[in-house]
């Protein structure tokens, strides 16, 4: 078991021929992913890695029953491209590409969500679920399967974290990174619910950074309504208020959205935080044998 | 994006939105010109991109040409909060009756764009919402629909009992609105939004927050940047597609990503150090970005050591070595550097580190254990 | 028994103030509506026949409990209206005024079923349950208590055939003009249905006319799903095609929409079809009786 | 309400729809100065509302100057199903490759916007429906978001395989979207659209119907409307409310509300009888209003008889019963009137039409029946 994706989910490439399309979608075939389309309007009939490339999302979905699309086109396609993939009934849109204004995302959110899909991303690295199925540009290699479940709103970062998993013996059922924007297609709680409900999974670790309320949210819906363990880390404890750390969602303003507040939201659901990544596998380990 | 106002106040007019007269100037000349064209009293007003102005006397009141004059000579020049007043907005003075608050930003919460209006109009709105949130009306839109003119009159009734005026405020707050959504605002705020004494609506203070993220599609909203407040490593940066803010400590590093940027400096005071800023080089892989980075740590000035830290995923560490080789071009770093990289393409950056004699490790904690211990001179 | 509006039903009218609203107020109190509250923006605080004022929907609603509201302002406000009384969470809109754009319609009707609210009309003469409630502007003496439902696409049409029904003893459940415009808030299928589903009603009279598809629609639906008789009655048999027949909705265009077809629809659904009003009554008795 | 080709055409140049250079003249003179102007071929079209003016003989193509004049002297006066032309439109000659159909009109199943598009260009699309509607691919939009770039290339990607091509063809529906809402259109719809043998894309004829429910917010729309064509008594219905139709048989008949009218021009037929005309005078009772009525049925002139049929609600019997009083002012009716009065003041209509000697019915079938044989001379 694991969360959104599997070995079953089949992916299209939203942007397939680009520079960042192409190359991550060999990347995502010699991991094993089941990539069965690719999607540039104007390039149908050709291929990339051996896929057919087709020039509308609806018809590669025909041609191929895709249920996932990855999305690396360029920023002034990329809002266009996501309404498209909902219209053709693509359940699973995972959203890589960065630069989405804030006020066109305070429209997709409710859209998509009215269509029933769900969006991972914008501004985000993707999800793998170890030995199954990668969609978007993790490094598989350092991931191993197993029972800890991974959200978190960084990319690199995450790696960091699931190579300290990894390193300490504790694969993964799945790990995402839901994106750095300010609103975002799948939050925190969409996560840990699923976690929760997915048998394979045993500790969730979260990886928050400050701006926004979201892992204040998240240790609300913890003390509700998980029972399995989860590890947080919270990172910008050092960020000056007012500056966005690279992040668009990164951002402490009008005194809201710091770091000692998730990490005291945390603290009080239970959830043991880490000053720095390393410590996560000790406390994983910990909470797993409680 | 952050904007002055005298451009936050073109973009309103430009909607409908009623501001007093005014006229940008940069120079005691000018700005005495416009007083006596306007006649007095005129305000004369800093335009620099940082809060609390009027506390540091970066606002003042001119009753004549004197008066003008001296608040001019006082203001341009003045610095506040480490930035240098190089522009004066002088403006009509106006008869105020009432003060309000009206902003809308794009609520995290809901998802929506969301209207704030108070009637403890020119006092910041945050102490207001921590000391008697109750004053404040919070409204959230429908992005597909835009605002009603219900809703336009509920934010308007909750200011005032009046309703001809209330009808009057419902109109400013249309025009508010779409220019928010017209020009991708993350932020849209009069305060104080001003009526006269015979009844008029004006923005008084006009503030707007630009979506970094919606500059793509404004293409004319590049020459509003104020290229004298970013600086010119802030500029580089942009330019280069990377993240960078200033910071007061003495432990530059270069990280690829923001999260693992910030956790980086948390690592760095961590372990005893200060980070000297934030650099984030993004995700795709360029020796030119790796140059660039270099360039703006040298300019700072404050480093006593460089941290490297990179995770290769689709950054490749030999891409990061090769830059950094590119930098220092054969000669000796001025400062210590210490080199984390790991992942794609690691045992290659090894090799190339090697060839400029600078040691890589692969273990942050080890690699900040050590930048910090070098900032410290051990 | 009923559909939509009963003796319970509590009642606002927008646009109280004006001419129509106040008027018709009136009659909907004589008639023994429980009408609650009034709204006019900037006129909250007064009275229209002893029934509070209010500037806003949301305000009466929470002052009265109303569950339903009933609009007669002019059609510059309309729109915005409509918007407002669903954003406040009224479940019924009957909407009188005439003559909103097709567009906005197009965007009404998705966002009130989004709501899970119900609109009828616009431009219709509303809803009576005889001896309970009256919305609208329907003369209530004509009609009487019974096991009869009407639904129309007109105002005085309804009228006439109600007054046909009530001579021959025939009294109805509940009676509604659902509005002569192209996009109505409730078509002839959602009141096909509650019919259906009412204890109290025994037979229903469809009154249709040329324009559109809403008569074949209904007779589908007739088919599929009813057991109650149903008794129709298409006007503009004679009719010339391309010209507005008063209706927005009411126009033969491109050879579609015409009487013909709508008679045939019904006939092969098994509902027979009235030539005159004066005829309904017989066929709604020898319905009943089979 | 209609417009003319050469108005639906200034409406789509505004939103960026190419059409081809052209001007609308009401004279041989200028017709010829106009097409010495552009050059050789000109279209020669009659501008005049109702469809077929092709096979009408109402447009030509000029070759010469001498051609020019012919076809503007003979197309200017024609008459077109029962229409004269009184305007022209001189359009420059286009080279065709391709030509399409491409339509949006608000569909009342979907209740959407819906686009239309065909490769069969130039031919009626009722026809195309009817006989290969595989040939016609439909698509509802959403109105809150508007023609996405993904819908505008599958619609222009049914219509060619040349990829550039179905780029300017989407960019030509995007505009003809915008034109549609922005103007409130019901139908907006470009038959031919052509592509010339250069490439452009090219609205050659053109037709919008502007939703008469919208005019009310489109001030400028109604100097679009053609009085000419529309003939007084149109107007005059139009200005006082009332729906008019002017019909063929000899039965007038004034009833209030739509479907009642419907029901009584059926009703009048049922019982042997032809309807002269449909007219609803509407809710709202208004002496003024019959009097109005009574003025077009006069000015119509084919009725040997006039029904009233009025239900009274809202309208108030006694409000018609004055109007007949003061159409006639005290002289005898010029035509056998029939009058059927029920409902709200039935009782005071009665006296004050016994006071003008007309006998009022209260059944409606007996009223049809008895005008019925009134009409034939009974």
């Amino acid at each position: 078991m694991s969360i959104f994706v599997d070995k079953n989910t089949k992916v299209i490439v939203q942007g397939i021929t680009g520079r960042d399309g192409s190359f991550h979608t060999q990347q995502m075939i010699d991991y094993g992913t089941q990539v069965v389309g690719g999607v540039t309007p104007g390039k149908g009939g050709s291929e990339v890695s051996g896929i057919p490339v087709f020039n509308s999302v609806a018809e590669a979905k025909s041609a191929s029953g895709a249920d996932c699309s990855v999305i690396y086109v360029p920023i002034r396609f990329v809002v266009d491209a996501i309404y498209e993939a909902i219209y053709a009934g693509i359940e699973l849109v995972v959203v890589i590409t960065e630069g989405i204004p804030t006020l066109e995302m305070t429209k997709l959110y409710p859209f998509i969500k009215s269509r029933g899909s769900r969006m991972i991303g914008p501004n985000c690295p993707g999800i793998i679920t170890p030995g199954e199925c990668k969609v978007g540009i993790l490094p598989g290699h350092i991931h191993t399967p197993g029972p800890i479940g991974v959200v978190s709103r960084s990319g690199t970062l995450t790696y960091e974290v699931v190579h300290n998993l990894s390193k300490e013996g504790l694969g993964q059922s799945t790990c995402l990174g839901i994106g750095g924007d300010p609103i975002a297609g799948t939050n925190f709680i969409d996560c840990l619910d699923a976690f929760q409900k997915d048998a394979q999974t045993e500790a969730v670790v979260l990886v928050g950074e400050i701006g926004g309320t979201d892992e204040e949210q998240a240790a609300e819906f913890i003390k509700k309504n998980m029972d399995k363990p989860v590890v947080g880390l919270i990172v910008g404890r050092t960020a000056p208020p007012g500056k966005r750390m690279g992040h668009a969602g990164a951002i402490i303003s009008g005194g809201k959205g710091t770091a000692e507040e998730k990490i005291a939201a945390l603290t009080s659901a239970g959830v043991p935080v880490a000053d720095i990544p390393s410590q996560i596998p000790g406390l994983v380990k910990e909470a797993l044998e409680e | 994006m952050k904007i002055h106002e005298y451009q936050a106040k073109e973009i309103f007019v430009s909607f409908g939105v009623t501001i007093p007269r005014g006229k940008m100037v940069t120079t005691v000349q000018e700005a005495v010109a416009i007083a006596e064209e306007f006649g007095y009293p005129v305000a004369v007003k800093s335009q620099v991109l940082v809060g609390g102005r009027g506390k540091a006397g970066g606002i003042k009141l001119a009753k004549n040409k004197n008066e003008a004059e001296q608040h001019a000579e006082s203001i341009l020049g003045m610095d506040i909060k480490g930035l240098t007043v190089e522009r004066l907005l002088i403006e009509e003075g106006v008869d105020i009756a009432q003060e309000f608050y009206v902003g809308v930003i794009v609520d995290r919460t809901t998802r929506k764009p969301t209207f704030m209006v108070s009637a403890e109009g020119g006092v910041e709105i945050e102490e207001v919402a921590r000391q008697t949130p109750e004053r404040i009306k919070k409204l959230s839109i429908d992005p597909f629909s835009g605002i009603f003119d219900f809703q336009a009159r509920e934010l308007a009734s909750f200011l005032t009992d009046d309703f001809q005026l209330a009808g009057r405020i419902a109109d400013f707050i249309k025009n508010l609105y779409r220019s928010f959504t017209a020009c991708d605002a993350s932020l849209a705020e009069i305060n104080p939004l001003v009526v006269t004494k015979d009844g008029q609506v004006i923005a008084l203070d006009a503030k707007i927050n630009l979506d970094d993220n919606g500059l793509y599609r404004h293409q004319d909203h590049e020459q509003l940047r104020d290229k004298s407040e970013e600086g010119p490593s802030a500029a580089d940066a942009r330019q280069m597609g990377l993240s960078y803010i200033p910071l007061e400590g003495n432990i530059a590093c270069v990280v690829n990503g923001a999260g693992l940027a910030m956790c980086t400096m948390d690592l760095i005071k961590y372990y005893g150090g200060e980070p000297a800023n934030f650099l984030d080089i993004g995700g795709s892989s360029s020796p030119a970005k790796v140059t660039t980075a270099m360039k703006i740590v040298r300019a700072q000035g404050n480093a006593d050591a460089l941290l490297f830290n990179i995770f290769g995923g689709i950054t490749r560490c030999d891409d990061v070595a090769n830059g950094i080789k590119e930098a220092f071009a054969g000669k000796a770093p001025e400062l210590p550097i210490v080199c984390r990289l790991t992942g794609t393409n690691e045992e290659k950056a090894k090799e190339i580190m090697a060839s400029i004699n600078i040691p890589t490790l692969t273990d942050m904690d080890q690699a900040v254990q050590k930048v910090v211990a070098v900032a410290k001179g051990g």
